[in-house]
């Protein structure tokens, strides 16, 4: 998880998603300069633009996926993404224990001792540097904590972004081809679940209750987002239309709080494009999730979203209601201009 | 191999007698003499009794085809003269080679299968082989169960025999029956022979000392290493170098311009695993001091493919020396090569003897006297000549006429051949493409 | 238990009627039903081998005790299937945890260290031992994208051999450990020879039971992740999965696995070398595992049945073969000079032949011959297939 | 892990600075040599040279195939043996070399005759291996072209120990091993330069020829991305087999340099010289040329060094042990553009 640091929004309590002055560069490119963003509860924010503008470096920047150069973004109060500091120290701190291991060994004369005594803190030195590397890779919380007070900072990772409760569809659809569509579902439903290593090797009572029972969800799920008795079907036999629908509803399965959606419509002809829209509708209704839209056609997001921010070359060039962004000179301009879509 | 039938019979050798006269064993090794072979395999009736099978056990395949196969062709030589001579005990013998090698290398858990299959095979009546002791360390212990002798042309390794070594957990069954014989010295013998000869008569008071990191490379010059010491010679660097290494040179140039300069080296290994390129490597960096090493470098002429002497050079196997466990100057070492040349020559490959092809054949000697005597002690049925074979050959008492010279085995299995011969390379023989010459012999009779 | 749909019924019991019966049947009942089949499987081969033409060959002791070394590499290609077939990790030193599962038992029971632990709870012991090395090796390497893991992984299956064949102070080097004593049940040790039966029995029982376990694992929540990381990691992390330590999961059952089969080998063979151990072990057993068919766990069992035999059995003995038979001209050629030639271009047509294995799990069958789905009634739009 | 932090803009960190400016591996690589220069001593120096430039030779073909298809080509040290016995083929039954050349002229046509020819030889062999093992296997899954890999290299390991038996042969050592040439008052042997030369001038070539000419940069692109070149209108099957055919006649010619150095080859010296070449392309960033020639020299310098200090059973482990570290803390190798742990 990311860790909590001073200068985190005071976020209040309707809004749940807060992102500050979001900045990506690679290299000499900006692809993302300077982003503010507030989702409020349950509400469903847009942002537009053409190709290229930096929408889905942003969206992965919020989804853990790259970590920004600079900003932060917060969820629920928490800020999870923000730019990592120190990493190189935390590298370095991985080989401490080892040095300590070995000059105190050489120290202790094991140099002295021949081709045993070498042996020796060699083999002490391995263990050092391996253990430290286990606890770097369980990263058990007096572990991060420590770090933190060391000033190393490290952005959110993609599961702990889904763990604070988030869940994203991508662009170009990664569903799990070779798996059923109610596997991909069962997969998406991960956290929800706590069966443990005893259970799976016992395959107890309780783990055949709980698979069961989210077997059920998944089958409700699918029924949600019109897959009803598409269970058993591989994902890559599904109609592409299909696959966008499931991909959606395997990002319902942690039960987020908040969706992250690429593109939702891409690549889908208006009749699908019409079911996809009024599906994100029924989803705030039912389910009472903020969604977060990204999406380079207009005519998908006017209908939806109540607030809407629209990019271009990275930078927000305007944001406000659907109409006021509809009348903005400047979207129209970028937009034409740029000939996109 | 049936195709080296025919010139089986065209060539009888005069081991044939050694293989399976009756009066061969008390006599003494020079009378074995061309007359009498002659008369010997003139004498013997045709088989009656039809066929009964001697198993080999050894690498055959891959990188260890090296090792193997001149062993192999070896017990093959010794078992187409008996047959050639008309059967042993009115038995025709059939050899019955096993490959353990896997992916080209030994492999012990083929190895005991293939133990396995022979024990299961009544009409077996006696293993040839392990080559690695690795190997034997598997086989032991299933042969001692099933009471089928196993005769190693090539284990040196002192922990398979000697109960002060540990050598009882190999023959938990039936401690006190011998199951495994070997014709090879020890490395508790042949190691530290060399020593003294390195220390006092080659004069070497700096020693590099280099193995092939395997059971025999390892066993043997640590065994060298600690007498060399005792005698008070120092040694300069001990490296290992494993049986994949083809470079030497970063051990050789280290040696070369060290401060105190070794002057003598000592191989712990076989030409398979590097000696010739080690050797070969050293000449070239300039380093002309005398090399030294075991029976596993002492492996025929210059002309022999895959010899010490062919991969490194005529030229450069000049000063060199070998230990080999058995009477230097026994006619019959000399005989034999002429046989198994003669043999063999159809055979691109190994048309000359390798390290263990006399070894081996000495295994198959002793197997086929010992067939004739349990046959003679009136053991008519398999298990009884499995058995009776494997009590006359384990016996103290009963004597054998190999290449090897006269041997017996101790009541551990282990030679009782006391002598080691130490031979040097001579570039000048055989018209120049170099052999190695026998120089002398100590006695290490306990 | 939906999740069991998607398994494949044993690749052993055919027919085409029953087949979908069997599959359901086995899928609810799956731990009776590998129960049931390896048994059957075990006594089918145990008495096959009296009738000709294998009887011709050896007697059916050798047989068993050739199926007993077969277990072993079963074993072996159950774990590995772990990791490559089942999670996508590829492995390519996988010897080593073998290695270390046969010298703890080594260092339990032998002269050597003058220890004699029983036999039946070093099993556990080594295979935790390796499971304990696989975190070690895995936790600083996971974070590794595909063929760089591979090459640690290689590297790792190289240091340990090597260190225990330089450390003879601590493992007797190139020399191995013997005197290893055999399991025995109360106070009887098992046979050394003569007598197969015992140890076949035994690896029967942990092939057995590792299967068990290994599909309750696959159709577990733990068994679906790894599914879900080998399709595509990040999705899978994108969906809560924290990768790194599930990958590790895999590592560790894997290693424990072959932990396994080290300590059941050095009971066996009573000696342990380093030499037992060497890279050509992790490729073989990877062999086995592709040609069985990655993912498919009785495809990859009986994939190394087919792949050991192949190399140990049947190559070394086309001589005797042809020599019994007395063919002309092939019982002149010496066929053990040509084994590696023949198991070289069986691998090669093998694969070419069957580039998803000779049993592809279920799944990977349907994606390939799509007429199948048709008797499933599950074909997709056609029209609106995905895009590859 | 350590990658996260590229592209961190106004760090005050130097290490940072170093690593955006590119240069850091290029600095250890001159504090290395020159450490080792002194660690070693100059004989050893250029011993460890000489094995490392065999080494990187390799090192190039497995890189330059897996950067195209993703491919760990087992076979490959296998195909570097295969050339040490064309190049004994070539030099004993076609010009009749025995031993070392006694004169300028001589050892310049050899050498030229056995290289081309080997090179030639070999490339076409790499060809034919990716025809009829790896293309039909193209769009099967990932881990099939392994196996079939590891299957030809046992067959080409077979077919040689059919023809030249399992002992190791002699080459003829055409340029004539003992003969030195004082440098500064060091002495070196010719073969050690002839060596490094051959080595460093086919890496140069090679670096050209792929940044430079059409054919090189339908490699790169076709490595960066099959089906945009496919589009650009790139001939995939033939960059790939190009591919092959260089990186397999470079290992044809590692195979002639092998033989004139150690003057002595066999059947089995395929898999340890392809698993230490597969490391190197790895050490240095699988893929990357500049990486692989550097992951060949610095193995050599490992070997060289165990060896001269008395650890050289240790040399192996030393090397993995090495390149684990390395892959902990720089996961995509050294000279590998680093993609951090979520890439």
């Amino acid at each position: 998880m990311g860790s909590e640091s001073p200068d985190a929004p005071a976020a209040s309590a309707e809004t749940i998603l807060q992102a500050r002055q979001v900045t990506k560069r690679f290299g000499g490119l900006v692809a993302v300069r300077d982003i503010n963003l507030d989702i409020p509860q349950g509400g469903i924010v847009s942002i537009i633009g053409p190709n290229g503008a930096g929408k889905t470096t942003f969206f992965n920047v919020v989804a853990g996926i790259i970590d920004p150069t600079a900003g932060t973004v917060a969820f629920k109060g928490t800020t999870l993404i923000s730019r990592p500091r120190r990493v190189w120290l935390e590298s370095v701190l991985w080989v401490v224990p080892a040095l300590v291991v070995a000059i105190v060994a050489l120290v202790l004369g094991a140099g002295g001792a021949g081709d045993d005594g070498l042996v020796v803190t060699t083999i002490l030195v391995a263990v050092a540097l391996v253990a430290t590397l286990v606890v770097a890779t369980i990263r058990p919380a007096w572990y991060t904590t420590f770090l933190s007070r060391l000033g190393v900072m490290r952005s959110a990772r993609p599961n702990d972004v889904v763990s604070a409760g988030m869940g994203r569809t991508f662009q170009n659809i990664r569903l799990f081809q070779n798996m059923t569509a109610l596997e991909n579902i069962l997969v998406g439903m991960h956290l929800q679940l706590e069966s443990n290593m005893v259970d799976h090797f016992a395959a107890s009572r309780r783990q055949q209750r709980e698979e069961a029972a989210a077997a059920e969800r998944a089958r409700e799920l699918l029924r949600l987002v019109g897959l009803r008795g598409r269970d058993d079907e591989l994902a890559k036999n599904l109609p592409y239309g299909d696959q966008r629908r499931l991909e959606l509803a395997r990002a319902l399965g942690n039960r987020p709080a908040l969706l992250l959606l690429d593109e939702p419509t891409a690549g889908m002809n208006p009749n699908e494009t019409a079911q996809m829209t009024a599906l994100i509708g029924r989803l705030r209704t039912d389910l009472g999730v903020s969604v977060l839209l990204i999406e380079h056609d207009m005519r998908v997001v006017m209908g939806i979203s109540d607030h809407i921010l629209v990019m271009d070359h990275g930078e927000l060039i305007s944001e406000g209601t659907p109409d006021e962004v509809r009348r903005d000179p400047k979207v129209i301009e970028a937009y034409l201009g740029t000939g996109a879509s | 191999m049936k195709l080296h039938k025919v010139s089986a019979l065209a060539t009888v050798s005069i081991l044939a007698f050694a293989a399976c006269s009756s009066t061969g064993a008390t006599s003494a090794p020079t009378s074995a003499a061309p007359g009498a072979s002659a008369s010997a395999a003139a004498s013997v009736a045709a088989p009656t009794k039809g066929e009964i099978k001697l198993g080999v056990s050894l690498p055959l395949s891959g990188q260890a085809a090296a090792d193997g196969q001149p062993t192999l062709k070896g017990a093959q030589l010794a078992v187409d003269q008996a047959n050639a001579a008309g059967g042993v005990g009115g038995y025709s013998i059939k050899l019955v080679p096993l490959d353990h090698a896997v992916n080209g290398k030994y492999n012990e858990q083929q190895g005991a299968a293939d133990m396995n299959t022979f024990i299961a095979d009544p009409k077996i009546f006696g293993v040839v082989g392990p080559y690695n002791s690795a190997v034997a360390k598997v086989q032991i212990p299933l042969g001692n169960s099933a009471g089928l002798l196993q005769c190693s042309p090539a284990n040196t390794n002192e922990t398979l025999t000697k109960p002060e070594f540990g050598a009882l957990a190999f023959r938990k069954t039936n401690p006190d029956k011998i199951n495994y014989i070997r014709v090879a010295a020890t490395d508790d013998i042949q190691g530290p022979a060399m020593a003294v000869y390195d220390y006092d008569k080659l004069g070497i008071k700096k020693m590099l000392i280099v193995d092939d990191v395997t059971t025999f490379g390892k066993g043997v010059a640590d065994n060298f290493e600690k007498k060399y010491k005792e005698l008070g010679g120092t040694v300069v660097l001990r490296q290992g170098a494993d049986k994949d290494t083809k470079d030497f040179n970063s051990i050789i140039n280290n040696a070369a311009v060290t401060a105190n300069p070794p002057d003598g080296v000592y191989y712990g290994g076989v030409v398979t695993s590097g000696g010739g390129l080690f050797l070969k490597q050293l000449r070239q960096a300039g380093l002309t001091i005398p090399f030294t090493g075991p029976d596993g470098i002492v492996n025929g002429a210059g002309d022999a493919k895959g010899s010490l002497i062919n991969i490194a050079g005529t030229a450069a196997s000049a000063n060199s020396y070998g230990t080999v466990a058995a009477i230097g100057d026994f006619p019959a070492k000399k005989d034999f090569d002429a046989a198994y040349t003669e043999h063999f020559k159809a055979d691109a490959e190994y048309k000359t003897p390798g390290a263990y092809s006399g070894p081996a054949h000495a295994c198959a000697t002793v197997m086929l006297k010992s067939l004739e005597e349990a046959v003679k002690a009136g053991a008519a049925d398999d298990a009884a000549i499995r058995e009776g074979v494997r009590a006359y050959a384990t016996n103290p008492a009963s004597k054998f006429v190999t290449v090897l010279g006269d041997t017996s085995f101790d009541k551990n299995g282990d030679t009782t051949q006391p002598f080691i011969s130490f031979y040097v390379t001579d570039v000048a023989a055989k018209g120049g493409v170099g052999d190695w010459k026998f120089k002398e012999q100590l006695s290490f009779a306990k | 238990m939906s999740a069991q749909s998607a398994i494949p019924a044993p690749s052993h019991t055919k027919g085409p009627g029953m087949r979908a019966q069997v599959a359901a049947f086995s899928a609810r009942h799956r731990s009776t039903s590998v129960l049931v089949g390896g048994s059957l499987v075990a006594v089918l081969l145990a008495f096959v081998v009296l009738v000709p033409p294998f009887s011709s060959f050896s007697p059916q002791n050798v047989w068993v005790d050739g199926f007993t070394n077969a277990g072993v590499y079963i074993l072996l290609a159950l774990g590995l299937n772990i990791v490559v077939g089942m999670s996508g990790l590829l492995d390519l030193g996988y010897a080593a945890f073998f290695a270390i599962g046969a010298y703890v038992y080594a260092f339990a029971a032998s002269p050597f260290t003058g220890n004699d632990l029983p036999f039946w709870p070093m099993l556990f012991v080594g295979a935790g031992m390796a499971a304990m090395f696989g975190i070690m090796l895995g936790a600083p390497t996971l974070r590794l994208r595909g063929d760089y893991l591979a090459i640690v992984t290689l590297g790792f299956g190289e240091i340990v051999p090597i260190t225990i064949l330089n450390l003879s102070d601590y493992t007797e080097g190139p020399n191995g450990i013997g005197g290893i004593s055999p399991p025995s049940i109360g106070d009887v040790p098992f046979p050394t020879t003569g007598n197969p039966w015992p140890y076949y029995v035994t690896m029967v029982g942990l092939i057995i039971i590792s299967m068990i376990l290994i599909y309750r694992l696959q159709e577990s929540r733990l068994g679906r992740s790894w599914m879900a990381i080998r399709e595509d990691e990040l999705a899978a992390s994108a969906n809560g999965i924290n990768t790194v330590t599930t990958k590790l999961l895999a590592f560790a059952l894997g290693a424990s696995t072959a932990g396994l089969a080290g300590v059941f080998l050095a009971a066996k063979l009573q000696t342990v070398t380093p030499n037992l151990f060497r890279f050509d072990v992790s490729f073989t057993v990877l062999a086995m595992v592709v040609l069985g068919g990655m993912g498919n766990i009785w495809g990859v069992a009986i994939g190394a049945f087919i792949v050991y035999e192949i190399q140990n059995v049947v190559l070394k003995q086309l001589n005797l073969f042809f020599d019994n038979v007395q063919v002309p001209i092939l019982s002149d050629i010496n066929f053990i000079e040509y084994q590696y030639l023949l198991f070289g271009v069986a691998l090669v047509a093998m694969m070419l032949l069957r580039p998803e294995g000779l049993f592809p799990s279920q799944r990977r069958k349907r994606e390939l011959h799509t007429e199948e789905d048709a008797e499933f009634g599950e074909m997709g739009d056609p029209m609106g297939a995905a895009p590859e | 892990m350590a990658g996260s932090a590229v592209g961190v803009t106004a760090s005050p960190n130097p290490l940072v600075a170093l690593r955006r400016s590119g240069a850091g591996p290029y600095l250890f690589i001159a504090a290395l040599t020159v450490v080792m220069y002194f660690v070693l001593g100059p004989r050893q120096f250029i011993n460890a040279l000489t094995i490392g430039a065999i080494y990187a030779l390799v090192a190039l073909g497995y890189t330059m195939v897996y950067g195209i298809i993703e491919l760990i080509n087992f076979a490959h040290g296998d195909v570097f043996m295969v050339g040490a016995f064309v190049s004994l083929f070539v030099l004993t039954n076609i010009l009749g070399q025995t031993g070392s050349a006694t004169s300028l002229e001589q050892i310049v046509f050899e050498l030229t005759v056995t290289f081309a020819l080997t090179m030639a030889a070999i490339g076409v062999l790499g060809v034919v291996i990716e025809r009829f093992a790896y293309r039909p296997l193209r769009n099967a899954p990932r881990l099939a072209p392994l196996i079939t890999a590891i299957g030809v290299s046992f067959i080409l390991q077979n077919i040689i120990q059919i023809i030249y038996g399992p002992s190791p042969i002699n080459t003829p050592q055409v340029i004539p091993p003992t003969a030195r040439v004082d440098i500064g008052g060091i002495s070196v042997g010719w073969i050690n330069i002839f060596i490094i030369v051959t080595a460093v001038v086919l890496m140069i070539g090679l670096q050209l020829f792929v940044s430079r000419t059409k054919v090189g940069r339908a490699m790169r692109s076709t490595a960066s991305d099959r089906e945009a070149a496919a589009l650009m209108g790139v001939d995939i099957n033939r960059t790939i087999a190009i591919t092959f055919l260089i990186g397999s006649a470079l290992a044809g010619a590692a195979g002639v340099v092998q033989g004139l150095y150690l003057g002595n080859i066999d059947f089995s010296l395929g898999f340890q010289a392809g698993l230490k070449a597969f490391t190197a392309a790895v050490l240095g960033g699988i893929g990357n040329l500049t990486g692989a020639a550097f992951g060949g020299f610095f193995i050599g310098f490992v070997e060289v060094t165990c060896g001269n200090f008395g650890y050289f059973v240790w040399a192996q482990a030393a090397v993995f042990m090495i390149l684990i570290i390395t892959l902990v803390f720089r996961p995509a190798g050294l000279f590998g553009h680093q993609l951090g742990e979520r890439a």
